[in-house]
């Protein structure tokens, strides 16, 4: 195991849209690099699908006012709303600087940006759905990525590429730079660097069906959390309606946002009972218990009744080839069925973190409740929750919020880089994490404690017991479950000792950041005793805005967690009945 | 379902040479490869080595040979192929262990084509615009996920590797047909190149391997026809 | 490529008709090229009157050779045929849209004229041995024994 | 291994010294292809199959080169097909020879032999007179 050092002024951790957009800004300003697991373009926002808002006004009048009115009652209330603004009205820009660097997205006949209508996106203020999400078929995540991973090619920006963080370095509260694996020959990279900023996306992982990738383990926030930074907002996990039935692979809002409907096993349109103004397009907190219910009902379809309809077969042909053409082949290959002829089954799937590490609008990550900054360290994307996404993310907010934030994350970078000095480590910044891996390299394996078996069980339980419906007594019981994984995972072994792409010692460090994620979930949503947005508890079934209208943060108390709150930001809109 | 998997094994540590490793498992028809490969890892040999991460073949981490053609394993169900089940890494590119190859090469020709957009011009406060046609005209190459799928199909490729591969010529097409673009004359000098896009010998593996369904050699041939008319 | 050769597998690759055209056409063409310098230097010999030309030319005249000429022809066909698919898909805009009946059109081609010429080279052996030798003389003594000399008789 | 960080590639400025050699000739490729359908299946066919080549002898020959409409033919092929040969052999050892230096020799070898083998040709088809 080699230690080799680099010096930047700046390091963006993950190369995802939030990474990619924030070097983009940096770049030109420092020397910079941008450290990534994966290969840029292996990054899971190319998995995103239907598009991403701005207030065009290509297809019909809109307003950027409207937009942020949409994401406030989407989001239940609880996103902080000077945010949402920055959020809404920067859209518009974003999406045009996007499109100017190449961006193809799908065209309307007199040629500007095409929109489409997405869930929980309305039109004065929830008086029709409104046409807001610019898109490119439905693979707009990937041309996001394709278009920023380009513009960084253009530009010369420097990459690792395949180098996992897995340290930062803290000193005095201040940042000096991060330690790095290198995954092709295990060599320790320390980069010295100012400012950091973590842009490593989500950890729907800590699910079994989930439409997130492998690797979205959690670890940015993993490492800030045992860093003792705290994870905002925990609790508040997104599932989405429809993911394909057992793969929990996503079909677009997009499906909906053409006119696909859901249907129960007896081919009842049931959202019109749930939601009876925008019926399927509601927001996906509501869409995901309407099914839940359904389903819980014993009107799901299939053997276990455990599954509802996505109905596209009315769509046509033609538009299902033109509009849905990646989302419809996932079925064709998948499932082995022709969606133009015949529905698909689909279930809620775990999504997207709404919470993470806590950050101000320029990025900033906080280091406790008061809202104190961490000097140096940043965080954009999925990572981070700033928080734009309250309770409920509304679709296509998070692709915005990738390149609005990610944008902001740079920018700050460049302020922090040019007031201060460059700091230094010393040689020793590895030790700690050359210890955590020689340990994991010389204790002989035993597959009792293996990466798998303990991974397994956090997913299957998580799935079981902190999924869309949550009490007291599914919380307890998982609080007592992650203790016992917890102490298995002290004696965790792995069976590889090699040097090179030795992907199954990663596995096991990206294992404690599950748990880590799993433990403040659970911890939050335990002490968050009222129902939003995405948080539903069976025994509190309502919002309780007197008590609960703020964010928890999740600090890291040895082997515990520690819950402190802070106030959710107001502003124009006053907590109301979230009805659709 | 039982399955046999065999896989050709490396590891730069400890083998001279590649070799083969016989797993027996037990499967579902409609499990992918993938999972199949995450069985292998998880639960009998966790040195296994191979990329993947969204499981979706959209990420393109996991080109490989099964069977013998190019593939994506998170692609393939266990019920579309024959058993004994053969997975090799893709070829051309020097093996680093087991299933992972070196992609620097690869990355670096598709560096090589200016893959984003040039115009110099001011676009103004708006975005630019494009009708519908023409942004129809290069929908099939903005599918590509950069998997090397195809550039690791090609027979051209695998015997001579300084080929820039179907791949880069893709994602030149990606840009010389957008009519936003402005440097179609700078990439075709590129691909005018010894191992540029004439070095193509319409083989059209690639075109079968390509995962999303572009058709590759199409690409290739427009190219190769759009540098003759423009010189 | 030295890592190449030492993880390789010695497997071969699945590829389509287009692939196992793509390495017909390198073999034949290949081929052809040698054949064509043989076929100049034998030519040439001609500048050295007609008993050396004639003299070569005579080690052609059997039935080996002559399946040998049939396999030149099946080549020359095959690699002109073959090329004229790849000048399609080259050189119309929606050739490669029809790859797979474009082979499958070229097959037929090559078939349709390549059996009738196989026949009437082979026929055309035997009809001038048999005229050429001795009486009596069969089939199976034309494919087994070198051809009379019947010019210099 | 190296560290993957590179910036050498940032550049935006056109790429020098193109030249249209491998255009020409994948071009050349097709047309003299074209040609020698003509030609070389026409040769062909002509030895082969319209006439025996057990008829062909010194006479023959010379019958045929009696008239320059023949021997304009005969060249024709001779130079198309060598040309086109020794290209699509360059192609190939430029494929299969990546040893820079081994590529080199063997490619000074191909292009010797072939301007060798044209002169030799062309030679024939000029100097030859009859002597029947
Ligand atoms: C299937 C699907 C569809 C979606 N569709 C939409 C949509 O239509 N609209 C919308 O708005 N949103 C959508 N989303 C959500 C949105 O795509 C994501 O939230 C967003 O792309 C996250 O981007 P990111 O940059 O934060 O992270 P990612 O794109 O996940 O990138 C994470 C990066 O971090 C790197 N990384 C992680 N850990 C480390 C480490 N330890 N060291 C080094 N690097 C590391 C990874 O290599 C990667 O480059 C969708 C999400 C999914 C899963
Ligand atoms: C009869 C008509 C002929 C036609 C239509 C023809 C056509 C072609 C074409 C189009 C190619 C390019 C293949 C590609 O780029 O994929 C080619 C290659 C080639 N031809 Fe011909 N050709 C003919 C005759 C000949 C002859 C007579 C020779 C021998 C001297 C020959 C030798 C070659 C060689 C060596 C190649 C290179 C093969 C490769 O690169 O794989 N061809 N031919
Ligand atoms: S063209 Fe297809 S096979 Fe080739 S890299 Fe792109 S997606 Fe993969
Ligand atoms: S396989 Fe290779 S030869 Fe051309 S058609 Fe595809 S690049
Ligand atoms: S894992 Fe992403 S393409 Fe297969």
């Amino acid at each position: 195991m080699k230690i080799i050092k680099h010096s930047f002024d700046g390091v963006i951790v993950g190369a995802g849209g939030a990474g990619l957009r924030a070097a983009i800004e940096a770049a030109p300003h420092m020397k910079l690099a941008v450290i990534t697991k994966l290969y840029p373009t292996r990054s899971h926002t190319g998995a995103a699908q239907g598009g991403m808002s701005a207030a065009l006004a290509n297809v019909e009048e809109d307003n950027w006012n409207w937009h942020a009115f949409d994401t406030v009652k989407g989001s239940d209330y609880l996103a902080d709303q000077p945010a949402v603004d920055i959020l809404c009205k920067e859209a518009i820009d974003s999406v045009i600087e996007l499109e100017h660097w190449g961006l193809p997205f799908s065209r309307l006949e007199n040629g500007k940006i095409a929109q489409r209508r997405f869930g929980g996106h309305t039109i004065k203020e929830g008086a029709a759905p409104a046409f807001r999400a610019c898109y490119a078929a439905d693979r707009t995540g990937h041309m996001i990525l394709q278009t920023l991973y380009q513009k960084c090619v253009s530009m010369g920006v420097t990459f690792f590429d395949e180098f996992q963080v897995l340290d930062i370095k803290i000193d005095d509260g201040i940042c000096k730079g991060v330690v790095a694996y290198e995954i092709a020959t295990g060599d320790i990279h320390i980069f010295e660097a100012r400012a950091v900023t973590f842009a490593t996306g989500g950890f729907g992982k800590i699910y079994k069906v989930s439409s997130n990738a492998h690797t979205l383990t959690g670890d940015g926030p993993g490492m800030l959390y045992q860093k003792g930074i705290p994870l905002e907002d925990m609790e508040f996990y997104q599932f989405h309606p429809t993911g394909i039935y057992r793969l929990g692979i996503l079909l677009s809002e997009a499906a909906r946002g053409e006119g696909g409907i859901l249907r129960n096993k007896d081919g009842e349109r049931f959202m019109e009972r749930y939601a009876p103004t925008i019926k399927d397009l509601a927001p996906r907190d509501m869409v995901s218990r309407a099914i839940a219910t359904e389903i819980n009902n014993g009107n799901g379809a299939g053997p276990k009744n455990d599954y509802v309809y996505l109905d596209l077969t009315h769509l046509g042909a033609e538009t299902i080839k033109q509009k849905l053409p990646d989302i419809t082949d996932f079925v064709r290959t998948y499932v082995k069925i022709e969606p133009i002829n015949e529905p698909i089954p689909v279930q809620p799937t775990a999504h997207y973190a709404m919470g993470g590490i806590p950050t101000d609008i320029y990025a900033r990550v906080l280091s406790d409740a008061s809202g104190s900054i961490l000097p140096g360290v940043y965080s954009a994307g999925e990572s981070a929750c700033v928080s734009v996404h309250g309770a409920n993310r509304l679709g296509t907010n998070s692709l915005l919020d990738i390149v609005v934030f990610g944008k902001r994350a740079g920018q700050s970078m460049v302020d922090y880089v040019s007031s201060t000095k460059p700091s230094s480590l010393s040689e020793n910044a590895a030790e700690e994490l050359v210890n955590k891996i020689e340990r994991l390299l010389e204790k002989e394996h035993n597959p009792e404690y293996s990466v798998p078996k303990i991974r397994e069980e956090l997913q299957d339980s998580m799935e079981e017991n902190a999924k869309i419906f949550r009490s007291d007594e599914t919380l307890n019981n998982q609080t007592k479950i992650l203790k016992n994984l917890r102490e298995r995972y002290q004696n965790v072994t792995i069976s590889d000792k090699g040097s090179v792409f030795n992907s199954e010692l990663l596995e096991a460090i990206e294992l404690e950041y599950l748990l880590d994620m799993s433990d403040t979930t659970v911890a939050s949503a335990l002490a968050r005793k009222e129902s939003r947005g995405a948080h539903s508890r069976i025994d509190h079934v309502e919002r309780d805005d007197k008590n609960w209208l703020k964010h928890s943060f999740a600090f890291k108390n040895g082997d515990e967690v520690k819950l402190k709150y802070k106030d959710v930001e107001l502003g124009k809109y006053e907590p109301m009945e979230r009805k659709y | 379902m039982d399955i046999t998997l065999n896989i050709l094994r490396y590891n730069p540590d400890s083998d001279k040479r590649g070799h083969w490793e016989e797993y027996k498992l037990e499967a579902e028809p409609d499990e992918r490869i993938l999972d199949l490969l995450h069985k292998v890892k998880w639960f009998d040999d966790g040195s296994l080595s191979f990329r993947r991460s969204c499981a979706h073949g959209v990420c393109g981490s996991d080109a490989m040979v099964i069977n013998g053609e190019n593939m994506l394993a998170c692609q393939v169900l266990v019920k579309e192929v024959s058993n004994p089940i053969k997975i090799e890494p893709i070829r051309g590119l020097p093996v680093i262990k087991d299933l992972v190859v070196d992609m620097e090469p690869f990355f670096d020709s598709y560096k090589k084509v200016l893959p984003y957009l040039i115009n110099d011009d001011e676009p103004g406060e708006r975005e630019r615009l494009q009708s519908p046609e023409d942004r129809e005209k290069f929908e099939d190459t903005t599918k590509c996920i950069l998997c090397a799928a195809c550039t690791t199909s090609c027979p051209v490729f695998w015997t001579a590797d300084s080929y820039i591969g179907p791949a880069a010529i893709v994602n030149a097409h990606r840009f010389i047909y957008d009519s936003r673009d402005t440097a179609d004359k700078q990439r075709l000098e590129i691909l005018k190149d010894v191992n540029g896009a004439f070095r193509c010998r319409t083989a059209f593996n690639c075109t079968s391997a390509c995962p999303r369904g572009i058709q590759v050699t199409k690409a290739i041939e427009d190219v190769k026809r759009k540098t003759l008319t423009i010189n | 490529m030295l890592n190449q050769k030492i993880v390789s597998s010695g497997s071969v690759y699945k590829g389509r008709t287009g692939m196992w055209l793509y390495i017909f056409h390198r073999v034949t063409g290949v081929a052809l090229f040698g054949y064509l310098l043989l076929h100049i230097i034998s030519t040439a010999l001609i500048l050295l009157g007609p008993e050396v030309y004639e003299g070569a030319e005579a080690i052609y005249k059997n039935f080996y050779f002559r399946l040998g000429e049939v396999g030149l022809m099946a080549a020359v066909l095959a690699h002109a045929i073959n090329g004229l698919r790849i000048i399609t898909v080259d050189l119309w805009s929606r050739g490669s849209e029809y790859q797979k009946r474009l082979n499958f059109v070229s097959l037929l081609i090559f078939i349709s004229v390549f059996i009738p010429t196989t026949y009437k080279m082979i026929s055309s052996y035997f009809e001038l041995c048999i005229e050429k030798s001795s009486p009596g003389t069969t089939v199976i003594d034309c494919m087994t024994r070198p051809l009379p000399d019947w010019k210099s008789k | 291994m190296s560290t993957n960080q590179r910036t050498d590639w940032a550049r935006r400025q056109p790429p020098t010294g193109g030249s249209n050699f491998e255009l020409y000739a994948w071009f050349f490729m097709r047309v003299s292809g074209l040609f020698l359908v003509l030609l070389a299946t026409g040769h062909m066919f002509i030895m082969h199959v319209f006439n025996d080549t057990l008829n062909l002898d010194y006479e023959f020959v010379a019958a045929r080169w009696d008239t320059p409409y023949w021997r304009t033919f005969d060249w024709l092929l001779l130079a198309l097909s060598l040309l086109h040969g020794t290209n699509g052999l360059r192609i190939v050892l430029h494929d299969n020879i990546s040893n820079q230096n081994l590529r080199k020799i063997s490619l000074s070898v191909l292009y010797f032999v072939s301007v060798m083998f044209f002169i030799l040709g062309t030679y024939v088809l000029i100097a030859f007179v009859s002597e029947v």
